[in-house]
């Protein structure tokens, strides 16, 4: 039994439906990577499985409970964080305070202090910028405010949407240290990329998405040696 | 379907032309205050509909016109159509100074800054010495609801027209993108500021002339009566009610909300405001993008199927 | 002496004004939704709590915890039942808030005939004033003027630091962030609309001491709302105390040097000159 | 609409039509209608529904008595909330469709002189119970009467008083309204006669709630008699202000403003000394009051005010010509009520049958003593002297 | 491959003949302290593929506000044909010949696709009808004909983003600002956008490209290359120039480029 199971996963914004039947999986403690074109439903996807968008059919099964249709608190509650595409940071509010929302859920809110105290552990260089306003970060800076804030709710089951978006190259690499570190630290990883090569040597096994739809599953390697994979995603012919 | 539609019009014409023939005093007043309030539910879509730019103050164009007539055929005693059509010529002069400045603000702060406008504008106009301020003005009687009528059915047949001929043209295209996203719109080639403020002149326009008919109809006016705030709410409801930006909606809502309007007064005096405030927000609850764009949608999903 | 005794005068109406507006303020700041109904809650506690003192003798500060409760309660309920269920889009959301709090606001009124009817009344009580050698300082205003101080101040407080305050920016900065990090939006929105509508309720009984009402006053206060907040800067809450106190000092010198009728234009005047040259309010930050 | 026109055909058909000669009380023919349109919402809504009171008493007291030419009264009316346009419409209503025998007029200057052109178009003469203006009635209209007394009444008792005590110098403040310009037009005439002048005079924004630079000013022009032309939604916040400003002019009058009877609910003990002004006294010793007050109390469970009793007097005038007049004929009603001249619970009523101007109303002056509502002008029904000057705040 | 190196070469020998289109010149923005624009200048020619990269806030999308007349800087000029158009509205400059596409897509949801691109095709359309025609065209050859009559709002990223391209073309632009235009594509899909951009250079109409890290597309497609960081421009020149200037690889490309794209 998986840690998070998603089965064909359907969902619409007004009349644009954009997910047809997503399906994907991930064990406790291994990082996945969910590819696809933009606009071939990956964010819709992980707001999904938070409860931000409802899905319209399908089920969602965290620990062996079924939490499709349950409310983003709910869901957060259970031990799931999504570090949200374009980061969506709280701009007019400090770093800290930033972080402090990660910690609203009742489950840590009680030890939300200590929590910063090992998300700046973690991340050091936040410790400096802590009474800045998160809108005046770098890019890169932003993008580990947002980690850090979904760190803060000790998720079990991390999800990443395009944590490289509009960073340098080598920040991107920066990022994707930070990725491998929080894994290590037994935090199971749903990664959602367009920066497939990388995306695929961080994880373990991943998930193709046309259209909507789960069209490929395999382990890392097999996704990366796919000749289909290759041409679409990594302009190699 | 489509077809249908123009010899219907041309029969609704025909009966509104031929009603105060056949309709008594009361109905004929009725009819008048429907047509009033639809013609300035057109006005006000133009700049709120199509533009997207939210305005609570274009009373103040009514109440210049009204004033306008009533100074004019009070003092220069010119036919009241003539003064009339001289109220709107002068809240379409107003509107462009007006427009210039106040087109500058967004959302809410562009409506709640032309309720504040309208204000200044009533305030000012009742500050004239010749208006009697607080005391009113008297207009000599006896023209008569039917002349003002015909006045007002012919400005809002107009203002109909104005707003098939927008919605199919050139210029009701430019209003329309700038009402998705102004900045884009400007850099399409769309010249903003001026289809703003021509937009916004033509929302003035047509209250403009509606005042000089609505002073005939009073025979004496004064600041309240003319700078009515809740002809102003009601008009806009109206608008929003039948469907924002759209050529039916002023009418269909216009048409909804009189006769809910009228027939609450009639059976439920005391409790009135308070029906037709929870009705009005039942209605935007259930069809919260109006009438028209709820059949519309019903009908294209039928006619899909 | 005359001039400061118009300064004071003034810095007491912009106390009052500052009171009144400070729960549009909050709900404007939080959901950006204009409340046309606010100036309807504040007079329907005000006629309630003089109706309470002239049918019973309640002491009107006495039904302050009642009025704060049942416009908590009843902000809750709107929110809950109604502004919750309005579309999302950012186009049309903007039109139907405001059509919704107006037909709410007509909703209020007519209630407010039917219960009460259409008579002024106001509450006898602190209608003195504290010498101070040739100037008077009215009480009740003083006493309008350190509440919203207070409640300004307090609830700048409850928004910086505490949890609830931080969810409430949370949520008014980044929709999406904020559930992503599992507030109940919702909730926090229903908090916010429910404490702006307390507070509105507790400024209206407090009112009731100041003006002669009947339950179809509510527009006045709704336009000063607007006006406040606009001036003193949107979500701004010191900034509005600020706001309300230019607007008072204009009203109380322009109406004493400009002849009242025509002083009504000048706060209209100063808060258009805002709004075009200072879109972010005298104290806020300029809009990005 | 329809529907009502059904149910009047059906109804006016299954009554037989009776002979409508001295049959008591109970069923001869269809009633007479009196239609009428009040302020029940909107910026007048404060005494609508004791005008509304008023004709309901009057109409049960006729109806239990055999009505009028043998007929009983209906009463159908509808809320023009406030508004012109909606009054007007109204009007039109009553008249074509619910074909009402007889329309009374609206409340305040704004909606009586549009309705007053439908009146003069129909012919059907309409007393106008609540419209103390002049100036509609001089403009050459000749079915309209006014029911209440002119405004000059409003201001002599007042201004005699002052002269009675040598004070000269007048301050007159008002909202900006069509009711307080006429009154305050009205004064140079009045205060001419007993030598008065006027030293400041200002009108303050209809909607206005604060006062406080307006009093600087008049007390900066220290006259004797400060007249405030207000309503009851300005008098509270005008007469606070003074106080606050610890100001006390030597006499106060809040025209009708502080005339309710409940004023003293909403302003407490600053009350004492104020000045104001009524068509209509209920502690006017008549025997007409007491039986008036008795029935208003045991009908409506509440004191009635000067709107119940004006517009209640408005229905004994109608009736005393209807009398005269012998039926409903328009011409014949017109002719009757310009020439009456009958005493009502307010006073004696008699019009200029030219322009329908009052010319036999006067009103009552009162002072706050007290917490109380003491009569003190005219001296013929007075029960109290006036107390000159207003109290200084601090010896209160 | 060949083909296309030559046809760099052919545009670049013309390149010193031809008068430039686009003129910046020393231009500087600074927002609330920021820096955005530190004195940026560059020119771009007829039919030239010229691409601005530089990573997130280098300040490309500020330039190109600056450019088509969104923003005013506070110093430096551009000139556009020839003539200053510092100071012009936006429409006029949209008009003049400088079409732009967003970063963010930005298409007006309410309106038909059609609509969305006849709002530009008004500029030189003599009847909104015309218009319209003129908008199939330009819809059908940025191949999304099939939607046409849908509202734009329906449109998945990847149309939106070919509705951006239309709707500037539509203004028969000689210069077209294209700002990230590959971000968000797949690298399919990002070779038919620069097999578009080298089509419209062979039409003549003179494109900027806003890049973020694209650099295996930007060095085959470009004929010259401005790099901007932190609003300062650091390097200029030819795609093998910009690949061994060091100041470029020390500030921009920092790391080996190994998965770029």
């Amino acid at each position: 039994m998986s840690l998070l199971t998603v089965t064909a996963l359907e969902a619409a914004y007004g009349d644009f439906r954009a997910l047809h039947g997503v399906s994907f999986a991930v064990e406790a403690g291994e990082i996945v990577s969910v590819i696809g074109a933009n606009g071939a439903g990956k964010t819709t996807a992980l707001k999904s499985v938070m409860g931000i968008v409802r899905p319209g059919a399908g089920e969602i099964v965290f620990d062996g409970e079924r939490i499709d249709g349950r409310a983003p608190r709910e869901i957060v509650e259970r031990g799931l964080a999504l570090v949200p595409e374009g980061r969506n940071l709280f701009r007019e509010m400090t770093v800290e305070e930033n972080l402090l929302v990660g910690a609203h859920v009742r489950r840590v809110r009680g030890r939300a202090a200590a929590r910063l105290g090992e998300v700046y552990a973690r991340f050091p260089m936040l410790q400096p910028l802590r009474r800045r306003a998160a809108g005046t970060l770098s890019g890169g800076q932003q993008q580990v405010v947002a980690i850090g804030r979904a760190l803060m709710s000790e998720p079990r089951v991390l999800l990443m949407d395009e944590p490289s978006l509009g960073l340098a190259p080598k920040t991107t690499l920066e990022i994707f240290g930070v990725v491998r570190e929080i894994n290590r630290a037994g935090v199971a990883v749903v990664l959602v990329e367009q920066n497939v090569v990388q995306a695929l040597e961080l994880a373990a096994r991943a998930y193709v998405l046309t259209e909507g739809r789960t069209v490929m599953e395999g382990t890392a390697a097999a996704i990366r040696g796919n000749a289909d994979v290759k041409r679409r995603f990594m302009g190699e012919v | 379907m489509k077809r249908a539609a123009v010899p219907l019009a041309v029969l609704a014409i025909i009966a509104l032309l031929l009603a105060p023939l056949r309709l008594n005093g009361y109905a004929i007043n009725l009819l008048y205050v429907t047509v009033l309030s639809i013609a300035l539910a057109y006005g006000w879509n133009i700049i709120s509909g199509y533009a997207g730019y939210f305005s609570f103050g274009q009373i103040a164009f009514f109440g210049v016109g009204a004033y306008a007539t009533a100074l004019i055929v009070v003092n220069l005693h010119w036919y009241w159509m003539a003064a009339a059509l001289a109220g709107g010529v002068l809240a379409l002069a107003l509107a462009i100074p007006l427009g210039y400045v106040m087109l500058r603000l967004r959302g809410p702060f562009f409506a709640m800054g032309m309720f504040g406008m309208a204000q200044m504008v009533r305030v000012l106009v009742t500050a004239v010495p010749a208006t009697g301020s607080g005391s009113g003005l008297f207009l000599p009687p006896g023209s008569g609801i039917t002349e003002v009528y015909y006045w007002t059915l012919a400005i809002c047949l107009g203002a109909i027209a104005l707003t098939v001929w927008i919605d199919r043209s050139a210029f009701g295209l430019r209003l329309q993108a700038l009402r998705e996203d102004e900045q884009v719109a400007a850099t399409l080639g769309v010249e903003t500021t001026r289809a703003k403020i021509t937009a916004f002149g033509l929302s003035a326009l047509i209250p403009g002339l509606l005042g000089g008919g609505y002073a005939l109809f009073l025979t004496y006016i004064e600041p309240d009566a003319v700078f009515s705030s809740r002809l102003d709410l009601q008009s806009i409801v109206m608008a929003i009610l039948g469907g924002l930006g759209t050529v039916w909606g002023p009418l269909i809502g216009g048409l909804v909300m009189t006769q809910i309007s009228e027939a609450l007064w009639a059976r439920f005096p005391q409790i009135y405001l308070m029906i037709f405030g929870g009705l009005l927000v039942v209605l935007l609850i259930a069809l919260p993008r109006g009438i028209v764009p709820a059949l519309a949608a019903r009908f294209a999903r039928r006619s899909g199927a | 002496m005359i001039l400061l005794q118009l300064a004071i005068n003034g810095v007491l109406l912009g106390g009052v004004l500052a009171l009144s507006a400070l729960g549009f303020n909050i709900v404007f700041g939080v959901m950006r939704v204009v409340n046309l109904a606010h100036g309807d809650f504040v007079v329907l506690a005000a006629v309630f709590a003089a109706f309470g003192f002239a049918q019973f003798g309640v002491n009107p500060l006495l039904l302050l915890p009642l009025t704060i409760v049942a416009g908590f309660a009843a902000g809750a309920l709107i929110h809950h039942v109604l502004l919750r269920r309005l579309p999302g889009e950012v186009a049309s959301a903007e039109a139907s808030s405001l059509t919704l709090t107006f037909g709410l606001s007509y909703f209020l009124t007519g209630a407010g005939l039917a219960a009460f009817g259409g008579r002024f009344v106001s509450v006898p009580y602190l209608t003195g004033a504290f010498r101070v050698g040739e100037v008077s300082v009215p009480q009740a205003r003083l006493l309008a003027f350190v509440v919203a101080v207070v409640l300004s101040l307090g609830f700048a407080l409850l928004l910086r630091s505490t949890a609830l305050g931080r969810a409430i920016r949370a949520t008014s900065q980044n929709l999406d962030g904020a559930l992503a990090c599992g507030v109940d939006v919702d909730r926090v929105r229903t908090l916010a609309f429910a404490i702006g509508t307390a507070v509105a309720t507790a400024a209206g009984t407090l009112m009731s001491f100041l003006y002669n009402l009947n339950a179809q006053q509510g527009v006045l206060f709704t336009v000063n709302a607007f006006a406040v907040v606009v001036i003193g800067g949107l979500g701004n809450y010191t900034g509005a105390v600020i706001g309300a106190l230019i607007l008072g000092l204009t009203e109380s010198f322009a109406s004493y040097f400009m002849g009242a009728t025509l002083a009504e234009a000048a706060p209209y005047l100063l808060f258009i000159l805002v709004l075009l040259f200072a879109p972010g309010g005298l104290r806020g930050r300029r809009a990005a | 609409m329809q529907r009502s026109r059904f149910i009047r055909t059906v109804s006016a058909a299954a009554v037989t039509p009776a002979l409508a000669t001295a049959v008591p009380a109970q069923a001869q023919g269809a009633p007479i209608t009196i239609g009428a349109s009040l302020s029940l919402t909107g910026i007048f809504a404060d005494g609508g529904k004791y005008s509304l009171e008023g004709y309901q008493l009057w109409i049960k007291q006729q109806n239990a008595k055999g009505g009028v030419l043998g007929r009983q009264i209906a009463l159908k009316f509808y809320d023009d909330q406030s508004e012109p346009a909606t009054g007007v419409r109204l009007y039109e209503r009553l008249i074509n469709e619910d074909k009402v025998d007889i329309i009374m007029g609206p409340y305040g200057t704004a909606i009586t002189a549009p309705a007053a052109n439908v009146a003069e178009r129909y012919k059907m003469p309409m007393i106008c119970p609540e419209t103390a203006d002049v100036v509609m009635f001089q403009r050459g209209f000749k079915y309209i009467f006014q029911g209440l007394g002119p405004v000059q009444t409003y201001l002599y008792g007042v201004l005699q008083i002052a002269k009675d005590h040598g004070f000269k110098k007048l301050a007159l403040i008002g909202p900006d309204t069509a009711f307080s310009h006429a009154l305050v037009n009205a004064v140079p005439e009045v205060a001419r006669g007993f030598g008065q002048g006027i030293v400041f005079t200002e009108f303050y924004p209809a909607r206005a709630s604060d006062f406080a630079s307006v009093i600087e000013k008049v007390k900066a022009a220290s006259p004797d008699v400060v007249l405030a032309m207000a309503f009851p939604n300005d008098a509270i916040g005008v007469l606070r202000q003074l106080k606050q400003s610890n100001y006390a002019p030597k006499m106060f009058y809040e025209a009708v403003g502080a005339s309710d009877p409940r004023f003293v609910e909403s302003a407490g003990k600053d009350v004492n000394g104020v000045f104001s002004v009524t068509a209509w006294d209920p502690d006017a010793r008549t025997p007409e009051n007491e039986s008036f007050k008795t029935s208003y109390r045991a009908e409506f469970k509440r004191e009635p005010d000067y709107h119940s009793a004006s517009n209640y007097s408005s229905l004994e005038v109608l009736a005393a010509a209807l009398k005269r007049a012998g039926s409903l004929d328009r011409e014949k009603l017109r002719d009757a009520i310009a020439t009456t001249h009958v005493k009502t619970l307010i006073g004696n009523w008699r019009v200029d049958p030219r322009t329908g101007i009052q010319l036999g109303y006067t009103s009552y002056i009162l002072q706050w003593q007290n917490g109380k509502q003491v009569i003190v002008y005219p001296g013929n029904v007075a029960h109290g002297k006036p107390l000159v000057p207003f109290p200084a705040w601090s010896s209160r | 491959m060949p083909q296309m190196r030559k046809r760099r070469r052919v545009v670049l020998q013309a390149w010193h003949m031809s008068a430039p289109l686009l003129v910046v010149e020393d231009v500087s923005l600074a927002f609330g302290g920021v820096q955005a624009l530190n004195g940026v200048s560059l020119e771009v020619r007829e039919g030239e593929i010229f691409a601005l990269i530089g990573p997130n806030g280098a300040g490309k999308t500020t330039l190109f506000n600056v450019i088509s007349g969104v923003l005013r800087p506070d110093g430096g000029d551009v000139r556009f044909a020839g003539r200053s158009i510092l100071g012009w509205a936006p429409h006029r400059i949209a008009r003049a010949g400088v079409a732009r596409t967003y970063q963010i897509v930005r298409p007006f949801g309410r309106l038909s696709v059609v609509d969305n691109v006849a709002v530009g095709a008004l500029v030189h359309a003599r009847t909104i009808g015309q218009a319209r025609n003129d908008a199939r065209d330009v819809v059908g050859f940025v191949g999304l004909g099939a939607y046409a009559d849908r509202p734009a709002s329906s449109l998945t990223l990847t149309q939106r983003k070919r509705l951006e391209v239309a709707r500037a073309l539509a203004l028969r632009p000689k210069l077209l600002l294209l700002d990230e235009v590959m971000a968000g594509l797949t690298p399919t899909e990002m070779d038919g956008m620069a097999e578009f951009v080298q089509h419209l250079s062979e039409r003549g109409i003179a494109a900027i490209a806003g890049i973020e890290h694209v650099m295996r597309l930007v060095m085959r497609i470009s004929h010259r290359i401005v790099v901007l960081d932190a609003g300062r421009r650091i390097a200029e020149g030819d795609p093998a120039a910009i690949q061994t200037d060091p100041a470029v690889i020390e500030a921009y490309l920092g790391a080996p480029l190994a998965g770029a794209g």
